[in-house]
């Protein structure tokens, strides 16, 4: 099997799922085909891919990220709690430091984990209750401001066409799929992730590119943060949340195996979609929320069952890979 | 909006609850239900989305309201500031919006039905400073940390204690108006706190998880605070009726679930071209030991809120298996 | 070999020491958190203050039960706060206050926690899909069922006997739950360290390759697991309906993390095959205890959320250093 | 030894590396110089990797020195030791199954472009021009996880071979290669060594040891036992230093042939790679083999006898009766047993203590009422360990701090508890010292004699025709040899696993 057969296998399933629902809401819901409702979509999912990425760099390594949740939340807090007058100088410093709270966040995790050997799970569960518990001193209750020129441009339209979270949504994609397949850094990624002794014994610095995976997934939960602040006009330290998770889902559903060492980028706008389509098609068929949960547990078990390459095993294939190997 | 105010019927009207977490907020959207239910010549539709607590999600919903082409949109926010944008970028679609219990922090809108949160506890404070001679200390009940309402109705009550340099608030606790929370809390109070004098507690079930925590341990109850909840009702009528904790005594507010209702009609009025005002008020009753046997229901579950505008067989009907 | 055998007494012996080195930590970080506890609240260390602590402590115990079972397995349960709501829910609704209800709604209620830990299991392992993303979905399912069914207002009553078991004291003294959680406790240790299932789970999460080459049926064991630990979930949520009288939705919610906390906080490796439920006792009585603690310290929101992520930093990092050192 | 000293390339003086407390190597010293291959072989754990890993900068010395060229060096890392010019290819595979090949080759060192962007295109020629070099043609765009074990293995020497390093380790890189993939290999030792590189060459395939190397050293127990040049060895010397004693023979006596000794275990079946009918049966006190080149469908024909899958309308027959295996659990109730190729992956729980790990597929014997009886477990294992002198110091030691050969014998010990009718036992001695390996000999013969039915597969010819009674030869999914007695040599095995005569379906095996 060659690397671009892997990828189709990885990222073809996403795609086709997306756009099996993406079609039957077509058809049974004019309102969902409106230009309309398709930037809403946009919007909503901007965040989610953007911490999708985050996630699945730190899953690639072998890692997972459960702070996220708390870096998104505090970038958001901070973004709140800065000036809101619509000067230059404050518009810098709010495109600018809540991405570097983030940054630090994911520092202090990937030192921790490094320096410690301890697992990321655990430390980032733990993390994530301290920094949660950070944001909530800064902002205890959801409130502050954030200046409405920012706002607009994040969650607006360029030339009074192209809405801004979809050029956001795209340039990230790219920007990291260049930097997984092209960097060094990215590539070392795959490599920690496949084996961490094996990618020491390469020469690569392995805790170097876990500290970055993680200050990186900190510095992504914060542009979430900072977007969401726009989006909401304000802020809430308890906004993150609900991506601890879902980020995770966005991930595996895009092809990344939380084993580390396979998957990628290429397949989380897919999953992001997955996810939101299900509450706007239900939203807009006006069924009731119950429904709504039910219907999401569904879909993610059937998109997961087709796309996940969990780590459970088949017991005919244990010798499975061999076998493949030996038929070329 | 301009053009619609010709239709007189057939509306579709849309309600954002931003949680379904308690007996209360399905009672209230219960009300809603009904009330568009006795109004079918004019309400064609009601669609209730429910926001789990989530900011992002009400936004959402709220747009794909929007995009649904919905008439009007009741909504009740999970945060003040959040929804401006998504209720200006409504009233710029030509729908009518109207809040109500949780408000939206804008005047770009069709009209607030408001609760003042702020009297609800500020009458809460007053009595119990009174009941306790102007002297003690006390322990706040707040509700859900961060939310608008709590920290509105504990406003209020602290306006009220400030004032009285001998009664001082020990400890301040959130149990998310939980009755298990509060009654968690309670255990730990109880042994932390050899005496309390008394307790503003903002109500939800909590007054009661206070209440049987003390009685569970044998022990009297001081003045509690409370709001109207059968279950809270019951039993402080049960106490009443036994005489056996003659240290206890209460006073309920009452937060009335039929605000959707009312919000409801201002939305409708606000579609027929009948002029509304912008800020309408809902009073709040309050129940006290002499006329608490105005307001329990003994038949009736629990669960169920006094102040309601719901028919017996409705109540059963949400209530009861 | 004979050299092997006169040597092993005292390895044997060392080794014991080393393996139960954590436990005695444990119960040294629970007494140092009463004494604490009296010292800034007296009355803390009271017996009635300590039975209450317990008591709280048996929710979260006997859900960690699954959560051990499960985390033993090599998996992780992630909907355990939803099953807790559903059976919460559910239980008030089947007895509706009567003691007459009391036998069929035990068992539907335990069915029911049974059938949806055991579709995580399937998901598990014949779907093959992560542990972390299927019970995430099956959380959203249970979740949505529940308030389907419930229609958001949960309806009933917990029966009397129900009730008792909830708020109840044994003697006077001891509370029901907790000598029930006592002997379930009892019952899943000897499970764990006695039983052929036990054993074959411990072989499941050390190496499941391994495993289902020593003609294990690796499936059934992992949806065995996941299943008991639907059914805990269940259980603890009707247990919590014994000492709430209604229901509540949500009041599962925390659970789920809380359970994972006192899984690791007692020593069980996430990664399965290593640990027990001895530690989870003791990670269960830590995180109530320090709740407790911080309530009584009056410490805001803010405060909490730090004190609980530091705790468990501390404990791993024992657990690491130790393990580093060999 | 003077004009030695003048071409020295790299020298190690007095290294110490100690492991929790185990003294790994203990002040060793060792050498080597320009177009010099220097053999290094030794018992398991005698210290070969771990004087290796110190020399690559992976393991820091506890003591001694390390000189390139007369200088004095100290190395952070591996990274550092590859920039002053060490290379080298490790015991176990350094490759990512999920890379492609070209990707592995390069990894660490990836071709840039002036912008810092990776290039692609060069990473693929660069990596197909090495691959070419040493006779090898694979897409370099093929993922790593999905090539054949010698494949991987010449991946892997291609990978340092990138490197341009002027010393290269070579740790046990023959182990999964055929004889003509170990001469394609000696080929590029011998061009490596005419460009003035320094080789050291790791095996416990003496004869390849011998044959290839300049000089030897032997080390045991972490200190070096002797260092000399090959000539002055022969392979008796070579393992009598290697043990420290004489060794008469490795293998036990074979039994004498019995054509009309009962049949034990049939096998016939559709090979799913193939296509083709295969069938074969084993007498009673006969070690049946299985040889050829790597990945002929061996590996699928025997595991699908446990059950895993990998051949049609199986049929098989213990003693005469047929039973239908669909699975391990069927396998196993039938009797039949199945020792794993990789032992850490398929074979032993690392975590679990050496009474779990031996007692793994027989808890199930010893249960009352769902419970295990211990003291009935703890006499069993400790009989096995007996039995099998498992070097351990507690039954609940973990199987993580075994040394790989006790490690292997965890594996076998826990089928031998079982106490199989049939045992099919794949690569037994895989990374095991010659002494262990003799003792799996005579066990395998043992069990022979007690009539269990026993069927090995191995990539190491000395060892087919040392320990089998019949080897069948498979090539492309087909029995092409079966050869009894005198007739197993090399040359015959060779012959046949080269061959495309279907033996089954001529008729002339059973
Ligand atoms: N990373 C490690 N941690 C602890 N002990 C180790 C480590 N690596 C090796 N050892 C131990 O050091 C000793 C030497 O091992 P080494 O791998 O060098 O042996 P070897 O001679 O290469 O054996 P083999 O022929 O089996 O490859 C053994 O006791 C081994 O178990
Ligand atoms: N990774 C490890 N961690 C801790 N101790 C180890 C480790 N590897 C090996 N050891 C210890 O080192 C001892 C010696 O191992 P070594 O590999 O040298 O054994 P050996 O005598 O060569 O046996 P074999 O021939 O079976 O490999 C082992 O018994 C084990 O206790
Ligand atoms: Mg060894
Ligand atoms: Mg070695």
């Amino acid at each position: 099997m060659t690397e671009k057969q892997k990828n189709l296998r990885l990222f073809v399933p996403v795609y086709a799922i997306f756009f099996v629902i993406y079609l039957v809401a077509c058809i049974i819901e004019p309102t969902f085909f409106t230009w309309e409702n398709n930037v809403n979509l946009f919007t909503r999912i901007t965040p989610l891919i953007i911490v999708g990425i985050a996630q699945t760099l730190v899953i690639l390594t072998g890692g997972i990220d459960l702070s996220l949740g708390a870096s998104i939340g505090l970038a958001n807090v901070i973004a709140a709690s800065l000036p809101f007058v619509n000067s230059p100088a404050n518009i810098a410093l709010w495109l600018l430091v809540p991405p570097l709270v983030g940054l630090g966040v994911g520092l202090v995790n990937g030192l921790i984990i490094t320096r410690g050997g301890f697992p990321p799970l655990i430390v980032t569960l733990a993390a994530g209750a301290i920094w949660k518990g950070v944001s909530l001193f800064v902002l205890p209750e959801p409130g502050g401001e954030v200046s409405r020129g920012v706002a607009g441009a994040l969650t607006g339209t360029l030339f009074n066409f192209v809405p801004v979270p979809l050029v956001i949504l795209l340039v990230v994609v790219f920007l990291f799929q260049i930097v997984l397949r092209r960097t060094q850094f990215g590539r070392s990624v795959y490599a920690v992730g496949g084996n961490e002794t094996i990618a020491i014994e390469s020469g690569i610095a392995v805790d170097r590119v876990k500290i970055g995976v993680y200050a990186l997934s900190g510095m992504l939960g914060g542009v979430a943060g900072m977007f969401l602040s726009g989006w909401m006009n304000s802020g809430d330290p308890l906004v993150g949340e609900p991506y601890i998770l879902n980020s995770i889902a966005v991930a595996v559903i895009g092809g990344t195996s939380l084993s580390g060492g396979t998957g990628g980028v290429v397949g989380i706008i897919g999953g992001a979609y997955i996810f939101h389509l299900l509450n706007n098609i239900l939203n807009l068929l006006a069924v009731s929320t119950f429904y709504q949960y039910v219907a999401k547990g569904l879909i993610l078990i059937a998109a997961l069952a087709v796309t996940s390459t969990g780590a459970g095993i088949r017991l005919g294939s244990i010798f499975r890979k061999r076998r493949e190997a030996e038929s070329g | 909006g301009g053009e619609k105010a010709k239709k007189t019927s057939g509306f579709v009207i849309g309600l954002s609850d931003f949680s379904l977490g308690n007996s209360w907020r399905v009672q209230m959207v219960a009300e809603a239900k009904y009330a568009a239910s006795q109004k079918k010549d004019m309400v064609k539709e009601l669609i209730v989305t429910e926001a789990d607590n989530s900011v992002e999600k009400q936004i959402a919903d709220i747009e794909d309201l929007i995009s649904k082409k919905v008439d009007a949109i009741l909504v009740t926010a999970a945060n003040p500031k959040a929804l401006v944008p998504v209720v200006d970028k409504a009233m710029k679609a030509g729908i009518v919006v109207v809040d109500f219990d949780n408000l939206v922090d804008t005047n770009n809108i069709t009209a607030h039905v408001d609760v003042n949160q702020k009297e609800f506890g500020k009458v809460q404070g007053e009595w119990l400073v009174k009941a306790l001679k102007e002297k003690g200390n006390i322990i706040a009940f707040n509700g859900m940390k961060g939310t608008t309402i709590s920290a509105l109705r504990f406003e209020g009550a602290k306006s009220v204690f400030d004032q009285y340099p001998n009664i001082k608030i020990v400890q301040e606790v959130y149990a998310d108006w939980d009755y298990a929370k509060a009654k968690r809390a309670m255990e730990d109070l109880l042994a932390a706190y050899p005496k309390i004098d008394g307790f503003w507690s903002q109500g939800g079930a909590m007054s009661q998880g206070i209440i049987e925590a003390y009685m569970e341990k044998g022990m009297d109850p001081p003045p509690v605070t409370g709001e109207d909840g059968n279950g809270f009702l019951k039993i402080w009528k049960k106490i009443k009726d036994s005489g056996k904790y003659p240290g206890f005594d209460s006073i309920a507010t009452s937060m009335p679930t039929w605000c959707s209702a009312k919000a409801m009609d201002v939305a409708l009025d606000a579609l027929t071209g009948k002029t509304v005002q912008k800020y309408n008020l809902i009073p709040i009753p309050t129940i006290t030991a002499e006329t608490l046997d105005k307001y329990v229901k003994p038949d009736l579950p629990d669960s169920y809120w006094c102040n309601s505008q719901l028919p017996a067989d409705i109540v059963m009907k949400i209530f009861t298996r | 070999m004979e050299k092997a055998k006169t040597l092993a007494p005292r390895h044997e012996l060392a080794d014991m020491l080393s393996r139960n080195a954590i436990f005695f930590l444990l119960f040294l970080l629970v007494v140092a958190m009463f004494v604490l506890g009296e010292i800034v609240a007296h009355g803390f260390l009271s017996l009635s203050h300590i039975g209450a602590i317990l008591r709280t402590a048996s929710f979260l115990g006997i859900v960690a039960i699954g959560q051990t079972l499960v985390v033993l397995s090599g998996g992780i349960d992630l909907s355990v706060g939803p099953i807790i709501t559903m059976g919460n829910v559910f239980i008030c609704m089947f007895m509706n206050g009567l003691d007459a209800n009391n036998v069929w709604s035990l068992s539907a209620i335990i069915l029911l926690g049974l059938a949806f830990g055991s579709i995580n299991g399937l998901g598990v392992t014949y779907l093959r899909i992560s542990p972390l993303v299927m019970t995430l979905a099956v959380g959203s399912l249970v979740t949505g069922l529940t308030l389907i069914f419930s229609q958001g207002a949960p309806k009933g009553l917990a029966s009397p006997l129900l009730r008792e078991i909830g708020v109840g004291n044994l003697f006077n003294l001891i509370p029901a739950i907790v000598v029930t959680w006592a002997v379930l406790s009892a019952l899943v240790i000897a499970l764990l360290g006695r039983s052929v299932y036990g054993r074959k789970l411990y072989y499941a999460g050390a190496n499941l390759k391994a495993a289902a080459l020593s003609g294990i049926r690796v499936r059934l064991v992992k949806i065995i697991a996941y299943a008991l630990g639907g059914a805990c979930a269940v259980l603890s949520g009707t247990l919590m309906a014994g000492y709430t009288r209604d229901a509540f939705l949500g009041i599962g919610n925390e659970y789920t993390m809380w359970s994972i906390a006192a899984v690791v906080i007692g020593g069980t490796s996430l990664t399965g095959g290593k640990g027990g439920y001895v530690g989870t006792i003791a990670g269960a009585i830590i995180l109530v205890l320090l709740e407790s603690l911080l309530t009584v310290m009056n410490m805001p929101e803010a405060g909490r959320r730090i004190a609980n992520g530091l705790i468990i930093l501390i404990m791993i990092s024992i657990y690491f250093r130790k393990r580093n050192r060999g | 030894m003077a004009d030695h000293s003048s071409s020295i390339l790299m020298e190690m003086q007095g290294i110490v590396k100690t492991f929790h407390g185990t003294r790994a190597v203990d002040g060793v010293d060792f050498s080597c110089s320009r177009g010099e291959i220097h053999g290094l072989v030794g018992e398991n754990g005698a210290g070969k990797s771990t004087l290796m890993k110190v020399l690559a900068g992976i393991h820091s010395a506890d003591a001694g020195k390390i000189f390139l060229h007369g200088i004095e060096r100290r190395f952070g890392g591996y990274s550092d030791a590859r920039k002053a010019g060490i290379g080298i290819v490790y015991q176990e595979l350094s490759l990512l199954p999920e890379l492609t090949v070209a990707e592995n080759i390069v990894m660490g060192a990836w071709p840039r472009n002036p912008g810092g962007l990776l290039n692609w295109d060069k990473t693929r020629t660069l990596s197909g021009t090495i691959l070419r070099g040493i006779g090898v043609e694979i897409d370099p765009d093929t993922l790593v996880g999905s090539l054949p074990m010698a494949l991987r293995q010449m991946v892997e020497i291609s990978k340092v071979l990138s490197k341009e390093s002027e010393l290269i380790v070579f740790d046990e890189p023959t182990a999964p290669l055929s004889r003509d993939e170990v001469s394609i290999l000696f080929n590029i030792f011998r061009d490596l060594k005419r460009r003035g590189k320094g080789i050291v060459f790791i095996s416990h395939r003496l004869d390849e040891v011998l044959a290839i190397s300049d000089r030897i050293t032997v080390m045991k127990d972490g200190r070096t036992v002797v260092t000399d040049s090959a000539a002055s060895f022969s392979e008796e010397k070579l393992i009598a230093s290697m043990v420290g004693r004489e060794f008469s023979e490795i293998f036990p006596a074979k039994k004498g042939s019995s054509k009309d000794a009962p049949v034990l275990f049939s096998f016939d079946g559709i090979l799913h790679m193939s296509n083709k009918r295969v069938a074969f049966s084993v007498q009673e006190g006969e070690v049946l083999g299985f040889g050829g080149l790597q990945g002929q469908g061996q590996i699928e024909l025997l595991q699908s006898i446990f059950g895993l899958g990998g051949c049609e309308s199986l049929s098989l027959q213990i003693l005469g009766t047929r039973v239908a295996v669909k699975n391990p659990i069927h396998a196993m109730r039938h009797g039949i047993a199945l020792v794993p190729e990789n032992r850490n992956e398929e074979g032993v729980f690392p975590i679990l203590s050496v009474l779990e790990n031996l007692s793994a597929p027989t808890v199930d014997h010893r249960k009352r009422l769902g419970f295990i009886r211990r003291l009935e477990e703890h006499s069993v294992v400790r009989d096995m360990v007996d039995r099998l002198s498992i070097r351990i110091s507690s039954q609940r030691q973990q199987a993580q701090s075994l040394s790989g050969g006790n490690m292997q014998k965890l594996v076998i010990g826990k089928w031998l508890i079982f106490d199989p009718h049939v045992i099919v036992l794949l690569e037994p001695t895989k990374g095991v010292d010659v002494a262990t390996k003799q003792q799996i000999y005579r066990l395998i013969r043992e069990l022979a004699e007690r009539g269990v039915a026993v069927i090995v597969n191995t990539s190491d010819m000395l060892e087919l025709i040392g320990v089998c009674d019949r080897v069948l030869v498979m090539n492309r999914g087909m029995l092409t040899g079966c050869l009894e007695g005198s007739a197993i040599t090399e040359e015959s095995i060779m012959k046949a696993s080269v061959s495309d005569r279907d033996l089954v379906n001529a008729g002339e095996c059973v």
